[in-house]
């Protein structure tokens, strides 16, 4: 048994916290989040360049063909220093749906320029007022007698939607679910760009007889299921980059800030509680490693656990989040609860984080009919 | 809880329900009710309704405007006015600086300041809290020298909620720093449009621009200004904060806050009913409208106690503001949850551009309003202050 | 509004407490806990002759003329001393089902043996497989060719079971739920006596064609929801006492206790939890008196709600219960798990409290079932 | 969890497997897994199987019964024993004094011990805890006065689980006591029948006798009783309690325990199916297994980070004694609340006089399970003194 990272693994990551301590500290990235886009192209193609983007892409098709471990290396770091560019929705969400779904064709036309950060994707699946699900969109195509392909219906939440290049859609054609590929400038398209409370962009999407190309060289139902298992587990590794440095920032804050005559983390209460929160911390990056294992696994069998394993870990890593979300801020006081302060976006980040893809209640609810994670006759003598 | 009162409590509370509903504006209240903001002129108008009537600060002397209202009709003047969205008297006018001035001032300050404080034509800021204080209150800096009739004030205020809109700020300055820190303390009424006071708002995470820091550099303020005397100003304040915890719960608007999230709930579709119907989402909600049943039952507790002429410090009272404030954290969670993915943005208006739908019910405040209130667990006697007085008055250690 | 007691509550509280003070202490209980019935006849002789047992029944039939408000008034102090004797069963449950339900003959021949202390009541209404549910149970009540009634089926749980002299019980008839009375003595009952974890004394009755008479003066569905209202109202009111002597022993033990040379209340993790467990002490004891304003409320339209107060309290009063009990035991360490020590034999009693006559979890749904405390109409401005 | 582990660790852990579930008695199983309690018979006969075998003392010395096992071979082989229900070898003969003995004991004391120890042939009582110790165990204050080849030890240890089996007893007594308390520890091996022993049982709240207080009265024990050098025996009580914590966390336990529980809701019948469809008992049910699930990871990483060769204090390990056994308690009472208000007897039979019911399963151990697992966050290092060594770690204060 070896759950250590690879040597690769390890250097990935200490190569990119490099990176990232100096060219993405506080004030960097305060200029990012108050630019126009909200986002840096300088950074992304940074990125592009060292080869993250790509990083589960095959190389045929410019990516570096490597596994979701090393994404989640990437996401872990990303995590740490909040970064704001649309990596979960271009790397893992598009780039993942393109490979698993695209014709040779699609993929050759679209992945080596997502690898080489010149375009962002975005996958549209969520839907006003259908909360999380994603099998029963209203959005429909529909195939003209020349056979082109459009689309109508309305997309919200869509993750880096308000600068993607090509969107990833789902919608119902013939009553199944299908998934599409649908340019940023057709005709038809219109979106209404928001900013995440965390800073993110995302956006809501009208499609009004929009041209669209099926992506359908899978089940598209298969392929929606896989993606945001993936997604989920890469924004675990995420929050755990992020809930971290809370905690580190935390400590230090507790050593450093002194009240009535000493440091306040003299006081054994607030150790105790720091103490919790340092147990949450290692609750949830078992967990997140836990959902890495889950979509990386090769064992025979595996994928039939996967989305069970997958939303167990993130029971564990929002309830965690918002254990170490909120206590950061309690004991920081005021001081946490402010802009110019870093604490208090990462408590956004984890907060959104929380309830993004599911909640805490719908992930309960769809484990226990999945069955939970214990077999009931383990206590038999079989 | 109405059957609790007594006939002339529940005509009390009737005649105040009537007043609210049909004299406040009800765009006013609508604003309150759907976790608006309000602008300065929103707050100084309803204030002065109030006021006209005698009902912006009955807790004063009657010759200053105050009611000779018993502690339960006090409670219902309150719990009536959240429960119908009413926006509440700046409590920085009514339950802070004008009791100061009225308990501790001069007949002059009385004079100049209470009418014009009742009726909202000063606006009072706070200058307690320094940047380097936090619960430590009393570790503050900002000095005060005497010269000639005036005092010289230089130094720095911060968390001054409000600042932005302040005409005056009551402030603790240090006028003698050799002495104990407590014992060096006055209060200062200083006048913000004074040359050498700066207002520079801070950012909060919710996006707003609620609190400010205030720099006083070099500034005059003149000797008169000083409330009661020089060096006493720890005592004044320790009334004020005393003062300040008369209800921190915030059941009346717990209370609406929580019927909000029901009334989203009910409209909110799921794959099997509506939201509200979902057990896991109505055994949240319905604990919490337990837990806020017990919150106002140990309040009406502490009033019975105090109706009953009891009258010394009472660990309940640090019990209201610990469960009070994790309610409204709480509560203002639960909001959020309603709104499921569609409640992540921040957005300034429900209506987006022609074709897009309408986002649902709560989405422009609520998470805003979860991340404004981690502030009530940490102000007004954090939770841990809180804890240390229930615990000091259990074990005396 | 006035929430005290009145002056004759306060004066039945102080005369019970300076009773139970030097009658009832820690030896006395253990005595009584260790003998063959595990109550004391003298005891329950001693509350009969304070008028205790018939506190609520009316005068005529021997009774004190009094409401709920003193039984509540008992049952804190009786709480607070941990009293073993079936007051909740005979004085609670049975006394006040006859009095509903029962003819005028009925109560002349029962209500004053009941006042005297000569004779045990129980409430026979819970059923194995049948969890917390009273309203359909299995028993069948069947009437022979002379009128005579025999029931048939069997009951669980049954508080005071286990000396109970009459029993009342629920059964079905011609498919609407009836309750009657049953002689301890009667052929073709049998009883498997029991002792709950906290001592008291409970049963399982099985009714082979047992002789029964009807009491049939109200509807028994509604005597069945008022009687067990009242129940958990004075359950409730017991919790209190028992939470309040557990933090007062806790306070005690963390004062005096010392280690490493200092008392362990000197920890200021301790002391804030000790102060969470003041909070949920006040949290329960104002939810007990909200229970009992329900209960004795006169108002008109009060029954309405009287149901839903009572759940709604119970749910806090669980929850402090537990807390409560949990923490007591934690801050003792080892000594609170013995039997010498009193604090466990507390952590016992709310232990079971909090699962008598229903959970948390049956609670929590009941409530929202019935629509909480909160009209969602409150946010409208009419 | 069984993908993570290598072709070779999947054969021991089947090798295990296989031989737990065939060469336990399965009589002795069913009595683990149902919760029934177990006699000093069988715990003997089940260690002297897994002895014979080589798997009582797998990480003792090679020479004195031993295996050369890797961190996760042990894990294997705890949990393995754990998930088939198989009665553990006695903690006080394999974890405690047995390694204490054979890192510091002289050959003779080894050779006159371990093998012993190893078959359960000498049953071990533990006698570190006195009555106003607690936590502060080096305050003990039993003393061990030497005279000539004897010491004499006067004094009380309580807390003794199981001593009313216990043929030996390892005990930290003071044989100096003018140095400061740690200084003057030593650790004696005493045997249970030496005149002047006399061991009281204690009756827990769950109403059985687990614990007993020791007395010793002017009792004779040889010198070459002694275990290593006189005074040292607080490095050695150290060195035993850092044993103590491996598999503290009880995860396979727990698994059993949730599985139980789970079998037991599926056939518990409510108004509207099972307790196991009911939304609030499966989302309590579902959480736990989820929060197992995360401490078996939390478990698998730090072996993981031991096989990789590091040997450094590892605050994860209080993270493991900390949230195992608040998810030991929290099952406990899970596997109560299947039962409800049938569950609330201390009954010896589920099966009742004629006519009656049986009662459900379960009902004759949850709830005294329940009372007995409060010791499980107070025992092997209390929740406070686990969260004391982490906020050590992590701020060093």
């Amino acid at each position: 048994m070896d759950l250590e990272l690879s040597d690769i693994q390890q250097e990935l990551g200490s190569t990119l916290a490099k990176y990232l301590r100096s060219e993405y500290d506080q004030s960097a990235r305060e200029a990012i989040l108050g630019s126009e886009e909200g986002i840096s192209r300088r950074q992304w193609n940074s990125f592009a360049e060292m080869g993250l983007i790509g990083l589960a892409v095959p190389e045929g098709y410019g990516g570096a063909g490597m596994t979701f471990a090393e994404v989640a290396v990437v996401m872990e770091a990303f995590g740490r220093a909040l970064v704001l560019e649309p990596y979960l929705a271009t790397t893992v969400l598009g780039a993942q749906a393109i490979v698993a779904a695209g014709s040779e064709e699609q993929k050759r036309a679209i992945l080596p320029e997502v690898c080489e950060g010149r375009v962002f994707l975005a996958f549209a699946g969520f839907e006003p007022g259908q909360r999380y699900s994603l099998d029963t969109p209203r959005t429909t195509a529909s195939v003209a007698a020349n056979g082109s392909v459009t689309l109508r219906g309305e997309k919200s939440g869509v993750l880096g939607g308000d600068v993607a290049d090509h969107f990833i859609v789902t919608a119902i054609e013939d009553g199944e679910l299908g998934l599409f590929l649908v340019d940023a400038g057709a005709e038809g398209l219109r979106r209404s760009p928001h900013r995440q409370a965390d800073g993110l962009g995302s956006a809501a999407v009208l499609f009004e007889d929009a041209a669209a190309q099926r992506l359908d060289s899978a089940s598209a139902a298969e392929v929606v299921a896989e993606v945001l298992d993936t997604a989920n587990a890469a924004i675990m590794a995420e929050a755990v980059g992020a809930m971290e440095t809370s905690l580190q920032m935390t400590a230090d804050y507790l050593k450093t800030r002194e009240q009535f005559g000493a440091p306040i983390g003299a006081n054994q209460a607030l150790q105790h509680r720091a103490a919790d929160m340092y147990a949450s911390l290692e609750d949830a990056r078992s967990m997140a490693l836990f959902a890495r294992l889950a979509v990386t696994a090769e064992a025979e069998g595996a994928d039939k656990d996967r989305h069970r394993d997958v939303i167990a870990a993130k029971i564990i890593v929002d309830r965690s989040a918002r254990h170490i979300s909120q206590e950061s801020i309690q004991m920081h006081g005021g001081i946490g609860m402010t802009m110019e302060y870093p604490i208090g976006h990462y408590a956004k980040r984890l907060t959104v984080i929380s309830r993004t893809f599911d909640d805490s209640d719908s992930l309960t609810a769809e484990l226990a009919q999945l069955g939970g994670l214990v077999e009931p006759y383990a206590a038999d003598l079989s | 809880m109405d059957t609790l009162l007594s006939a002339q409590e529940r005509d009390f509370a009737q005649q105040m329900r009537q007043f609210y509903r049909t004299e406040i504006p009800e765009e006013l209240r609508f604003k309150v009710a759907t976790g608006q903001e309000l602008s300065k002129e929103d707050m100084v108008t309803s204030q002065r309704i109030l006021n006209r009537q005698g009902f912006a600060v009955p807790h004063w002397p009657r010759e200053w405007g105050g009611q000779d209202w018993t502690p339960v009709q006090r409670h219902i003047w309150l719990e009536e006015m959240q429960l119908a969205c009413v926006p509440q008297p700046l409590a920085f006018n009514t339950s802070m600086v004008g009791p100061v001035i009225a308990t501790f001032g001069s007949e002059e300050l009385k004079e100049r300041f209470l009418p014009a404080t009742a009726n909202l034509d000063i606006w009072w800021s706070q200058g307690f809290s320094e940047p380097n204080a936090g619960s430590d209150l009393a570790s503050l800096k900002t000095s005060a020298v005497r010269k000639g009739d005036a005092y010289i004030v230089n130094g720095q205020k911060t968390w001054t909620t409000l600042g932005q809109y302040g005409d005056w700020i009551f402030t603790l300055v240090r006028t003698d720093p050799s002495v104990k820190k407590q014992a060096g303390i006055s209060f200062l009424l200083i006048d913000m449009r004074s040359p050498g006071v700066t207002v520079r708002p801070i950012q909060l995470i919710d996006g707003g621009f609620e609190v400010n820091e205030v720099f006083f550099e070099d500034v005059e303020v003149p000797a008169r200004n000083l409330v009661g005397e020089e060096n006493k100003g720890w005592t004044y304040a320790k009334f004020l904060l005393g003062n300040e915890r008369t209800g921190i719960a915030r059941i009346g608007m717990s209370k609406v806050n929580l019927a909000r999230a029901k009334a989203y709930a009910a409209v909110t579709k799921t794959a099997r009913g509506t939201l509200l119907d979902d057990p896991l989402f109505s055994a949240r909600l319905t604990k919490l409208e337990a837990e806020l049943t017990a919150l106002e039952m140990t309040q009406l507790r502490i009033l019975s106690t105090q109706s009953a002429g009891a009258d010394k410090p009472d660990p309940r009272s640090s019990v209201l503001k610990l469960k009070g404030s994790q309610l409204q954290e709480d509560i203002s969670e639960l909001l959020v949850d309603v709104l499921g993915p569609q409640g992540l943005d921040f957005v300034s208006d429900r209506v987006q551009g022609s074709g897009f739908s309408d986002l649902p019910l709560g989405a422009v405040d609520a998470l805003p309003a979860y991340f404004n209130m981690r502030k009530v667990t940490i102000y007004g006697g954090s939770s841990e202050v809180q804890r240390g007085i229930i615990s000091k008055a259990l074990l005396g250690l």
